[in-house]
């Protein structure tokens, strides 16, 4: 039997199911460091950067990664050099990109979603936009826009009105109804809705007992998270009509198997990509065998299997 | 410098010797492209082969020493990550992601003082080799805690060594801060001497503010928590006098100048 | 220097720190089950059984348990017999233990916390009284009190009125701010806080990708979830006046001390317990030369270190 | 039932031997005391010894074999526990709690129908030793999915042996569910043969509706997850007539009349 991986996300269509997690793969870097030309052959099926602000942030103060149990807990803070910079210096590389570019934005203030939104519309080098609500918000005091139905609709809304363009929301987990958070993302006009950000999570030092993060607190990712995650994307792919990036913990090919059957459309890898930067290769091969082996042609014919 | 211009290559290698330095352990790698491409200064990102996912990352680690076809790895095991790697058994397989990161830059023409803290001596064992080699006068000091771990100095060929352990177990008692500005005297006529060190924060620290005070250059290898090595997750950064600076790509090696102090 | 394990939860003098998650321990098979004589060297510092409710529980149906990453997922369903049969057959034999016995209880009306703590407020054997406010609420149509400060608050307060014991209210971390929650359990009369439950997951079957557990979706616990656990522990401990007890992934020697540096007066083990159920005696002598190595001579210098 | 009175202890214990038994594998264990108290159908909690948490809880094993103060178990490799367990070499250590569980009761009299599928087959033979040293007339109806797990049918000694595989690769092609009530029929004055059942939940179905069918008793030994082993979690829970049953301390081994089948 011959396995088709292709899938789409509304109007894009993607090689294979496989895309990277905002702020896990900066392909400009990774093209200089490793021997592989990504601009010929990229691994993923289409790309999506590091989060942008309207300002520049310097990001959290170091340290900002600490290993836990089968996790990674990280605070950068979404350290960028700003959206100007990001289009006027990173967009015209990532244009040469055999893939669709997915451009990520936060705002520290809710109309800077709409800024943002409105200055990346015209942009051609981009397919889509993902917002990724999970920003500290100036207005909130810090608290994410993305920590309530409300304050999601809102942002999505601002970024609607702006952009005509493929519009993905990033959900956070830290919540305590994910679903009627995507049910506002989609009300406001969200074409897609990808998750999980990272989890809340805190590491103290092991010898001086006092938090390590710079930032105290930090985000919870890699397989320890992995159930968290495929819960939150049963229930909202059950939930909303719109359809779903599936991310938390993909590691193996088993793993982007059970996303896609949990019902997302496609998945994303973090985590998995500081193991290997190129594990996502091996996990779209071992999907099509894995797919083959269970007799499933398609992404179609798996994503909600488990429904 | 002269690194950081060679690309990274992800390889399984075997691991072919196993044994103890003291309180560390020293593993020898079949790694025949990064024995031949590697820089001293330069790292690895390196994990046990295979799918178990903790440690989920791989670790840090400095080229240590490179002897034909093997490269060295000089191990303290603080934590999970080191100690997996550390108990690696020969035949044992570890996956191995470098040659990584700018290292040291050798140009100079002045005497090297090589300055190493605990762990931190690792890097230098090749990077002394090398200076000598390019006819370097090389001074190293080498500090330790205790007599364990003093046992690695005893790597160190052909160069002048003063060593020191904290508990006056071996060598002198006390700091490498401590002897390190007598070394850094200029003779007459010829360049100013040099540093390279590797060590502790707090180590490190002395040594920029000592090459502050006797005008002389210094070159740091940084240790930071890293996840992915290779510029994309923005985990390593470093105050630089202006912004934040990528400890995976922009060093590990910097100049103490284009660091911020406090 | 001579290490002092003893601690406090107000009135309840415990030996040292470490006691048992409600529902990993059941000393009453253990003891049958088990070499070691239970009730003549008791390994944890208080007993808290499973949670009980007013009317038996058959529980989930199976299966009821997976193992993820460094966690595991369970759907138990708070299976009890009911408080009478806990009350007439468990309690008496409870009694003879050498520890202070707290009881656990759940209610799926809201007033049953009220009836529950009436039930028990007479009975000499409970040093406590632990809501557990994560059971499914009927009148919620299954959704728990405890996702919401004001659920919480209105069991809390049943309780509260029905009993003068300790009264132990244990928080689920599956909401957006677990630190409201708490204040909300504290201003309702609380004089100590648990936490934190189980975090929300799900896993597939690796083959036919449909949901393992027979209940869908279940908790998450372990090692996997002790940076959300540190977190909850350093935020509430910080926020509300009440000794908090923490658990969530605690195995070591090491994770206890975190635990307690997070700002918790005791630690509970769960899942550890699963691993090796006597477990507990290396975490309690591990607990004092790890303290003992960092010149920290008692657990009230230790608790809230980390702040 | 005469097994489950024997107090449980946790044990570390050695792997002395570790052989492949076509797909499965077989470990040997330094555990005297065990070796003394299992009674067969009992089990154990075993994993890998050390603080390595992937896997993190241990997995329910039946013992398979004694000899002398070697304790056997044969391990089908289906996930990351069983893998973990599987790959453990000679020299390494288990942790492993027990004897748990209440085993087979091998107190009848009549001819013992011994029926095994796949894995299943792991504590029978354990079981089948015991039934012929009581005298006991023995068939055993063992099924695998193909031949490579039928190598395990090699294990079994002195008993009469049906072997099947549901690809046809070795023995008759079929499921043990076939020829088993043809092993049923009670002869004139003899008392009524008896089954011992282990293996994939299909199975035991099958086995305990032709039980009842048949009029003859059959004890199976249940298969379900685990995380305590000790009666702690309620995880392990099976369909009872009236009630949930913990497989753990009222089963593994149950008689098919004392549980729900649907
Ligand atoms: C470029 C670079 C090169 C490096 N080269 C080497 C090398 O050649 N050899 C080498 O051994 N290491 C090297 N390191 C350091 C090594 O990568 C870290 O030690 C390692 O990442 C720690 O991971 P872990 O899992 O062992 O410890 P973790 O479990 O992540 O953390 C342990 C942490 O606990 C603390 N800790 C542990 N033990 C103690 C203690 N006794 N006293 C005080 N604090 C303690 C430390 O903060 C340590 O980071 C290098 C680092 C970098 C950035
Ligand atoms: C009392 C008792 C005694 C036991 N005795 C033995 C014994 O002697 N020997 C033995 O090997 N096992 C025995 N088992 C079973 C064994 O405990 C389980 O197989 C084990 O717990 C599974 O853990 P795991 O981590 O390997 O698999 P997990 O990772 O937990 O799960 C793997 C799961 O995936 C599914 N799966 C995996 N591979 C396949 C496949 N190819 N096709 C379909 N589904 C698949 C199965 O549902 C399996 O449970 C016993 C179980 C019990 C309850
Ligand atoms: C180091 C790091 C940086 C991240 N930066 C961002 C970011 O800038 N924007 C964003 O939307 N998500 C960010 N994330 C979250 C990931 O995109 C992803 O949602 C999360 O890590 C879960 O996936 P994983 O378990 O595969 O890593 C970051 C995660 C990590 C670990
Ligand atoms: C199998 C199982 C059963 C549990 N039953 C209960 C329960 O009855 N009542 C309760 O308050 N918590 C229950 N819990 C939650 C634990 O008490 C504890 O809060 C949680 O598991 C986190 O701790 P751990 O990571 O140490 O297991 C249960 C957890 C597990 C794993
Ligand atoms: S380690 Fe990831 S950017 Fe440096
Ligand atoms: S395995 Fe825990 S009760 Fe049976």
């Amino acid at each position: 039997m011959a396995v088709n991986l292709k899938t789409a996300l509304g109007p894009l269509e993607l090689d294979h199911p496989v895309i990277n997690a905002s702020g896990t793969f900066d392909v400009l870097e990774a093209d200089t460091v490793l021997e592989e030309d990504l601009f010929a052959r990229f691994p993923f099926a289409a790309y999506v950067p590091k989060t942008v602000t309207l300002a520049p942030r310097a990001g959290n103060a170091p340290p900002r990664l600490y290993e836990t149990s089968a996790g990674l807990l990280n605070s950068i803070g979404l350290a960028n050099r700003g959206i100007e910079a990001f289009i006027r210096d990173d967009l015209p590389r990532l244009a040469l990109l055999p893939v669709p570019v997915i451009a990520s934005v936060a705002g520290e203030a809710t109309e800077d979603y709409g800024v943002c939104a409105a200055m990346l519309d015209g942009r051609d080098e981009l397919a889509a936009i993902e917002l990724n609500v999970s920003c500290p918000n100036v207005e909130l005091h810090g608290r994410a826009l993305g920590l309530d139905p409300a304050g999601t609709h809102r942002a999505v809304s601002l970024a609607r009105e702006s952009t005509s363009k493929f519009l993905i929301v990033k959900l956070t987990p830290n919540v305590t109804d994910i679903v009627e958070v995507a049910a506002a993302a989609v009300d406001a006009g969200a074409d897609c809705v990808s998750l999980i950000n990272t989890v809340h999570g805190m590491v103290l030092d092991p010898w001086s007992l006092k938090p390590v993060l710079g930032n105290v607190t930090g985000g919870l990712s890699g397989p320890a998270i992995k159930p968290v995650a495929l819960r939150a994307v049963f229930l909202v792919s059950q939930a909303v009509t719109a359809p779903v990036i599936g991310m938390g913990g993909v590691t193996t090919a088993q793993d982007a198997l059970e996303f896609l059957a949990a019902g997302a459309s496609a998945v994303a890898m973090g985590t998995a990509s500081f193991r290997d930067p190129l594990a996502v290769t091996g996990v779209v091969a071992g999907l099509a065998e894995l797919m083959e082996e269970r007799g499933i042609g398609s992404v179609a014919g798996l994503s909600g299997a488990a429904h | 410098m002269d690194a950081g211009l060679i690309p990274a290559k992800l390889f399984e290698c075997q691991v072919a010797e196993s044994r103890p330095v003291g309180a560390y352990r020293q593993l020898a790698l079949v790694a025949p492209e990064i024995a031949y491409l590697a820089h001293p200064g330069q790292f690895l990102m390196a994990r046990l082969a295979g799918p178990a996912l903790d440690p989920l990352l791989p670790r840090p680690m400095c080229v240590h020493d490179i002897d034909s076809d093997l490269v060295k790895l000089l191990i303290d095991p603080v934590g999970k990550g080191t100690a997996a790697l550390a108990e690696a058994e020969v035949g044992d397989r570890l996956s191995v992601l470098g040659p990584l990161g700018r290292g040291f830059d050798m140009e100079g023409e002045g005497p090297a003082v090589v300055v190493g803290g605990g762990i931190g001596v690792s890097p230098l064992l090749l990077l002394t080799r090398a200076l000598l080699q390019r006819g370097r006068e090389v001074r190293c000091v080498l500090g330790f805690r205790n007599r364990s771990q003093a046992v690695a100095a005893g790597l160190f060929p052909g160069a002048a060594i003063d060593l020191l352990t904290e508990d006056g177990s071996a060598g002198r008692t006390g700091l490498v801060s401590e002897p390190l500005p007598g070394c850094l005297v200029r003779e007459e006529g010829n360049p100013a001497p040099e540093i390279f060190a590797c060590g502790p924060d707090a180590m490190l620290k002395a040594v920029a503010r000592i090459a502050a005070d006797c005008g002389v250059r210094a070159q740091v290898s940084m240790d930071t928590h890293m996840a992915c090595g290779i510029g994309s997750c923005q985990g390593c950064v470093i105050p630089g006098p202006e912004a934040y600076r990528k400890t995976c790509i922009e060093g590990p090696v910097f100049d103490t100048r284009d660091l911020k102090w406090q």
